[in-house]
């Protein structure tokens, strides 16, 4: 394939995965940015929102379309139920503790995994998109279903966008972002928006694998990979910054796809990880972080 | 007399904040040296300057007439500039042995035992020394934190506001022990309390918006008009 | 009786137990035990690093599998005998260590964990990228004919037993001599309060890359044993898990105890074992394990002891 | 662990129809074994972590095996019993399941893994301890020379065969201009090394050689990497994502102009291949190691194994069609389990001391005849290799259907021995 096209697929896959990306790390970044929290089972609240769509989509006697529609509310509504129970009973406790919260959450990342294998069992199984439609060019073919996915993520992120800086919620969220304790004075009740931001940030994480769950497939150790990206994503935009997270998933989700083309994928994986750590060493605020 | 320490046109900014701004100081073998001023007047960043927790921006700072601007403040302190912290900050949860033992230990580990007495004793925390820190009193642990300095064997101890939070009873011990240290050590004592810092210092600084404003004796700093309208005046009007 | 006498003489006893253990229990749990023996070396250095000096490492899979390959390669490329190969690889994990920590030591907290788990990460992918060397995933078994040291067959059981047991004494006396000496309480000075230390004339980054390097040296030899008397080397051992295992053993046993990582790896190995006897979800078991320790016993089983009945331990 | 001793329930009917109606009456119903020892199998079984999708074939094909034996007589007589351990899909716990089955249950001997490295990281165990190690895992480590005389590979044929056999009927139908898409690692290296080989030596070409990362879950941007003028796209892919790799695939040719496409069946095993999104496939073709629709000519043993394993005529369970087997590989676990039977009946095997025999009574093995016991169709053992070589099918998919349309000789697949495992001690 020529240059031109082949780069065209690149830019094309690139904003596909910039746009789950963005969704999976704004969540991250919410919670890291809010409560100080690195949630190292984020990866895990992804999984668990395919794997319900998995199953909303499988028992729901909706024709393709209605169903994914019904499992996009109903897996980030019981994802973010599950991530409220897990503040309350387990970082609440932990007051926050940075580290102790780091080991709690990958302690719940084996439990949530094991327990997908244990309901769900080890097949990853697809979902039905909600409509097939493939767009023909004249050097390659393209799911359309790829670019509903771009512009579906776009809207929930504006959506997020809205919420953080037109609501009340939002503003109470913001404004115990800058500062708890004052906050707490002005009789913000700080564990409820503590637990609420956890929530919001699983729902995200969500919402990203049903949309991505008809492309790719439901399967209990899927979490993986995107919690090491939207870490990488997040570190690059800066911990905590959304504007940041969202031009480096931008970043990152193109300069992936483009970077493949020239190294060996596994020696470029490679080089990225090394780099990301060595962003975090030398520029701690991120690369287009605002200074901490 | 020859200057243990001198500082010359120290300056530090942060923002716009001139928090300490072209300060020079000399500070003279043996004597104990009281630093005031009002809140704010910088005395917390001037010493931190002295010690290396904070940089300079510009000016240079000697020991012995050697140039450590530059060095960093573990460096400063194995040259002999000892810290003791504003807020206590002992290991809370070693015991008392151990935290003065880390100090000693910083001067070598020979005899490590035998010197960490002997400070215990100074400090007169014999009985507690296999207690934990955290489990100490309010005004023991500031005589442990004295004691982590004096450990140090240093030439300069530089004390923020030891008697912070001390009953009047304990105050007067305090000053004792501190007195009996120069002059073979040398003492910057930052100081809200007059009192004491009249009654100790041989010399004071006077420091407002990041400057000198004036340097003598507790007499001569009694009398000065500058300070008695900067500080003086506000303090006794509080106090 | 003296509180040196007092420690040393439980160590001691808890070696003489150790070394006892094999001519009393049946051969699994025999085996199990020097396995548990050498996973414990790799566990207490873990513990050097994060429970005496509190870096929260989640990087030391990296230096676990430097002793593995630093061992295995020698010997599978180079035919070196198994002793220089082991020590190779004891090298191997201190060095990597060393590198990593000159960088990751620049961060703190949340950022030294991440930037010790990018490095790891980046180590595995350099182990299937170098495939043609190093077997890549599959990895590659170690020869049998070199797994003897003067003519100490180390696939017999008793020998290896022996082996294990002798690393593990070792490197049990050392942390106990480490934690006692001055500069194991300068490493806990760090853990407790750095800016402290800083200003009793202590360099934070020389002692915290001391500690990590003797971290990464306990964890390459443990790595290098497990290759060589196993008979193993592969990339899973790279892998982000056992960056958590041994951080599992040392808060289940007791962080800043030296007998905390044997405790925390003997147990956490049966629950395994057992739990996995009854259940094919041990994996859950772990994570509730985890979340249970940092919830309601953060000092973990000995850190508690000594709390209440034995502030002496060490 | 899970006990398996099928030993009662399922052979009393056997029992009941020689012992006649008096002693049902008596209540004497225990089957006559019931006095003899059970020989116990251990099998080490990748229940969780990356292999599960498979270990869960795994253990059914293995459960219907032994009521199978079990219903026929046991083995020598005696009943069976195989006790599953979970390994995780990961070495260092492989090694300690090997432990765990033969010195606290006692096993006999170990069979079972699939994933190369739980076999390379368990086989040393397996070694030390003496006892035989069955795997049936189609890598090339067994007759590669890399592991020990206890360990062997009867029940399936190794990577290096099926892909050397694959090579000649690719060339000769699909295209000489070869680029392969294969997982970079281990499994795909072989495919690699093993094909590219094999292409040459039959006159034709590898143009290009794509390795994914094991851990990539999105593909499509590797695909423009295959050069235009392909004649035949080579796939292998294993692992969750393999179905996003072959629907890629799809989207990325759409209705275009596309080459011929030769797939192992890895890349779709328990993926249902009438899938949406995989119509595209229509005409391409596939390397099975056993059928997964059944044929028109299915022997009846074929049948038997089909109804004992649960296993519907197009390869998935009988209690849910969307249900997809690991058809093309989990044979191999009936057949070891079979050949277990006739290597310890040959060796007249006792107990564990007899182990040693029992090796050598493998390795005596030669021909495998299709029966039962083979129901892939006959085999040649090779007793110095301890690698069993066999037919390969090549399918073509045909109304989303896949229909063999080539069968392999045995020895398409035969090349050099590269170790002989006899000459080395117990």
């Amino acid at each position: 394939m020529s240059f031109g096209p082949f780069l065209l697929l690149a830019v094309l896959e690139g904003t596909v995965m910039a746009a789950v990306l963005a969704l999976t790390s704004v969540g991250l970044s919410l919670v890291f940015g809010v409560m100080r929290v690195v949630n190292v089972a984020h990866g895990e609240f992804y999984m668990l929102g395919a794997i319900l769509a998995w199953f909303v989509t499988y028992y729901l006697p909706f024709p393709p379309a209605l169903a994914w529609v019904a499992a996009l509310i109903i897996a980030p509504l019981v994802v973010a139920a599950i991530a409220a129970l897990a503040d309350t009973f387990v970082l609440k406790r932990l007051n926050y503790a940075p580290e102790a919260t780091i080991v709690a959450t990958i302690g719940l990342l084996y439990m949530v995994q094991q327990a997908a294998l244990t309901i769900y069992g080890p097949d990853a199984r697809p979902v039905a998109a909600p409509f097939e439609w493939r767009i023909q060019l004249p050097w390659f073919g393209y799911s359309g279903y790829k670019l509903f996915v771009v512009g579906a993520a776009g809207v929930i992120l504006a959506a997020v966008w809205l919420f953080m800086t037109r609501s009340t919620a939002g503003l109470v969220m913001r404004a115990t972002q800058i500062d708890r304790d004052t906050a707490q004075c002005f009789g913000i009740n700080v564990d409820r928006v503590y637990a609420g931001t956890f929530a919001l940030g699983a729902a995200l994480a969500a919402a990203a694998a049903v949309l991505i769950v008809p492309i790719q497939q439901a399967h209990y150790l899927m979490g993986h990979d995107p919690l090491l990206l939207s870490f990488i994503v997040v570190i690059i935009g800066g911990l905590g910054s959304i504007r940041g997270t969202l031009v480096a998933a931008l970043v990152i989700g193109l300069s992936d796809g483009i970077i493949s083309m020239f190294f060996s994928p596994t020696l470029a994986k490679i080089i990225a990880t090394l780099l990301v750590a060595l962003v975090l060493v030398f520029r701690p605020q991120g690369l287009f972080g605002a200074r901490a | 007399m020859a200057a243990v320490i001198e500082a010359q046109g120290l300056t530090r900014h942060f923002g716009g904040l001139r928090a300490v701004d072209g300060v020079d100081f000399r500070l003279e073998q043996g004597e104990i040296h009281g630093l005031i001023g009002p809140n704010g007047a910088g005395k917390t960043t001037f010493v931190s300057l002295l010690s290396g927790r904070t940089t300079a921006q510009s000016g240079r700072i000697l020991l012995n007439g050697e140039d450590i601007t530059h060095l960093p403040a573990y460096t400063r302190v194995r040259r002999g500039i000892a810290y003791t912290f504003q807020i206590t900050s002992v290991y809370p949860r070693l015991t008392v042995f151990d935290n003065i033992a880390l100090a000693a230990q910083s001067r070598g580990a020979a005899d490590l035992a035998p010197r960490v007495r002997a400070v215990l004793h100074r400090v007169g925390l014999d009985q507690d020394e296999r207690t934990l820190a955290g489990a100490l009193s309010y005004g023991h642990q500031r005589l442990l934190e004295l004691g982590m300095g004096l450990a140090l064997e240093p030439l300069v101890l530089i004390l923020d506001e030891p008697t912070q939070g001390l009953a009047a009873g304990e105050i007067a011990g305090f000053s004792a022990l501190i007195r009996s240290l120069v002059p073979k050590m040398t003492i910057l004592l930052i100081e809200h309390n007059m009192d004491v810092v009249m009654e100790l210092a041989d010399r004071i600084t006077v420091l407002a918006a990041g400057q000198v404003l004036a340097v003598g004796t507790s007499d001569e700093i009694r009398r000065n008009r500058a300070v008695q309208d900067a500080y003086l005046g506000v303090d006794h009007a509080v106090g | 009786m003296t509180e040196s006498v007092k420690v040393w003489s439980l160590h001691l006893g808890v070696l003489a137990l150790v070394f006892a253990a094999q001519y009393v229990l049946p051969p699994y749990h025999a085996t199990n035990l020097a396995r548990i023996m050498v996973l414990a070396v790799f566990a207490m250095g873990y513990n050097i690093a994060f429970g005496y000096t509190g870096l929260l490492s989640l990087g030391h899979a990296l230096f676990f599998a430097a002793g593995f390959y630093g061992m295995g390669l020698p010997i599978g490329l180079l035919d070196w005998a198994p002793v220089p190969a082991l020590i190779l690889g004891l090298i191997a994990g201190g060095v990597l260590a060393g590198l990593v920590g000159v960088l990751a030591l620049r961060t703190a907290g949340v950022s030294f964990m991440i930037v010790t788990l990018m490095f790891a990460q980046a180590g595995y992918l350099t182990l299937l990228y170098l495939n043609t060397w190093t077997g890549g995933d599959e990895g590659f078994v170690v020869d049998r004919a070199a797994r003897v040291i003067a003519g100490n067959d180390l696939s017999l059981d008793g020998t290896r037993f022996v082996a294990a047991f002798g690393l593990f004494a070792a490197a049990m006396v050392g942390c106990l001599w480490l934690v006692r000496s001055p500069f194991g309480r300068v490493m806990v000075a760090m853990r407790e309060n750095e800016e402290r230390s800083r200003m009793l004339g202590y360099d934070p980054f020389r002692i915290k890359l001391i500690a990590l390097v003797l971290s990464g040296i306990y964890a390459g030899a443990a790595g290098a044993a497990y290759g060589l008397l196993f008979g193993y080397v592969g990339a899973s051992f790279a892998t982000i898990q056992y960056s958590i295992l041994p951080m599992l053993y040392v808060l289940l046993g007791g962080a800043g105890t030296v007998l905390g990582p044997f405790l925390g790896a003997v147990l956490m190995f049966y629950l395994v074992d057992i739990t996995s006897g009854y259940t094919d979800a041990y994996l859950f078991v772990v994570g509730a394990a985890l979340v249970g320790l940092v919830l309601f016993a953060p000092r973990g089983i000995l850190g508690n002891l000594r709390e209440r009945f034995a502030p002496w331990l060490p | 662990m899970t006990r398996q001793l099928i030993g009662t329930a399922p052979s009393r009917r056997a029992v009941l129809k020689g012992a006649g109606a008096g002693l049902l009456a008596a209540g004497f119903v225990a089957p006559v074994w019931a006095q003899a020892a059970p020989i116990k199998l251990g099998f080490q079984l990748h229940r969780t972590g990356i292999g599960a999708a498979y270990g869960r074939w795994y253990e059914r094909t293995a459960q219907a095996a032994l009521k199978v034996v079990n219903e026929t007589g046991g083995i020598a007589g005696r009943p069976v019993e195989i006790i599953f351990e979970d390994d995780g899909t990961d070495p260092k716990r492989g090694a300690e399941v090997v432990e765990k089955l033969v010195s606290q249950h006692n096993c006999d001997l170990i069979f079972g893994p699939l994933f190369s490295h739980v076999v390379i990281g368990s086989a040393p165990r397996a070694g030390e301890l003496k006892v035989p190690y069955l795997v049936c895992s189609e890598g090339f480590h067994v007759a590669g020379g890399m592991l020990n005389r206890w360990s062997m590979q009867p029940g399936i044929t190794d990577v290096r065969a099926q892909v050397s056999s694959m090579a000649p009927w690719v060339l000769a139908n699909l295209g000489k201009k070869v680029t392969m898409v294969f997982p970079d690692y281990a499994f795909g290296h072989d495919h690699r090394d093993f094909f590219t080989a094999a292409v040459e030596a039959g006159g034709g070409q590898v143009i290009a050689k794509i390795a994914v990362p094991p851990t990539e879950t999105s593909f499509t941007r590797y695909l423009p990497q295959i050069p235009s003028d392909t004649e035949v796209l080579y796939h292998v892919m294993v692992g969750p994502a393999v179905l996003t790799f072959v629907k890629e695939l799809g989207e990325f040719y759409g209705t275009g102009a596309r080459p011929q496409i030769f797939g192992f069946i890895d890349s779709l095993e328990a993926v249902d291949i009438a899938a949406p999104g995989l119509e595209f496939l229509e005409g391409s073709h596939f390397w099975e190691g056993h059928c997964r629709a059944k044929q028109a000519d299915a022997s009846d043993h074929e049948t038997v194994y089909r109804a004992a394993v649960g296993v519907d005529d197009n390869g998935a369970s009988v209690s849910d069609a969307k249900d997809v087997s690991t058809y093309a590989h989990m044979f191999s676990v009936w057949e070891t389990l079979f050949i277990i039977k006739a290597g310890m009946e040959a060796a007249g095997y006792q107990s564990v001391a007899d182990r040693q025999k029992f090796v050598e009574a493998v390795e005596a093995m030669t021909d495998m005849p299709e029966s039962l016991a083979h129901v892939q169709g006959n085999k040649v053992f090779n007793g110095k290799t301890h690698q069993v070589f066999g037919h390969q099918f090549i399918s073509k998919v045909e109304g989303g259907k896949l229909m063999k349309v080539h069968t392999t000789r045995i020895e398409d697949g035969m090349y050099d021995d590269a170790v002989d495992y006899t000459s080395q001690s117990f």
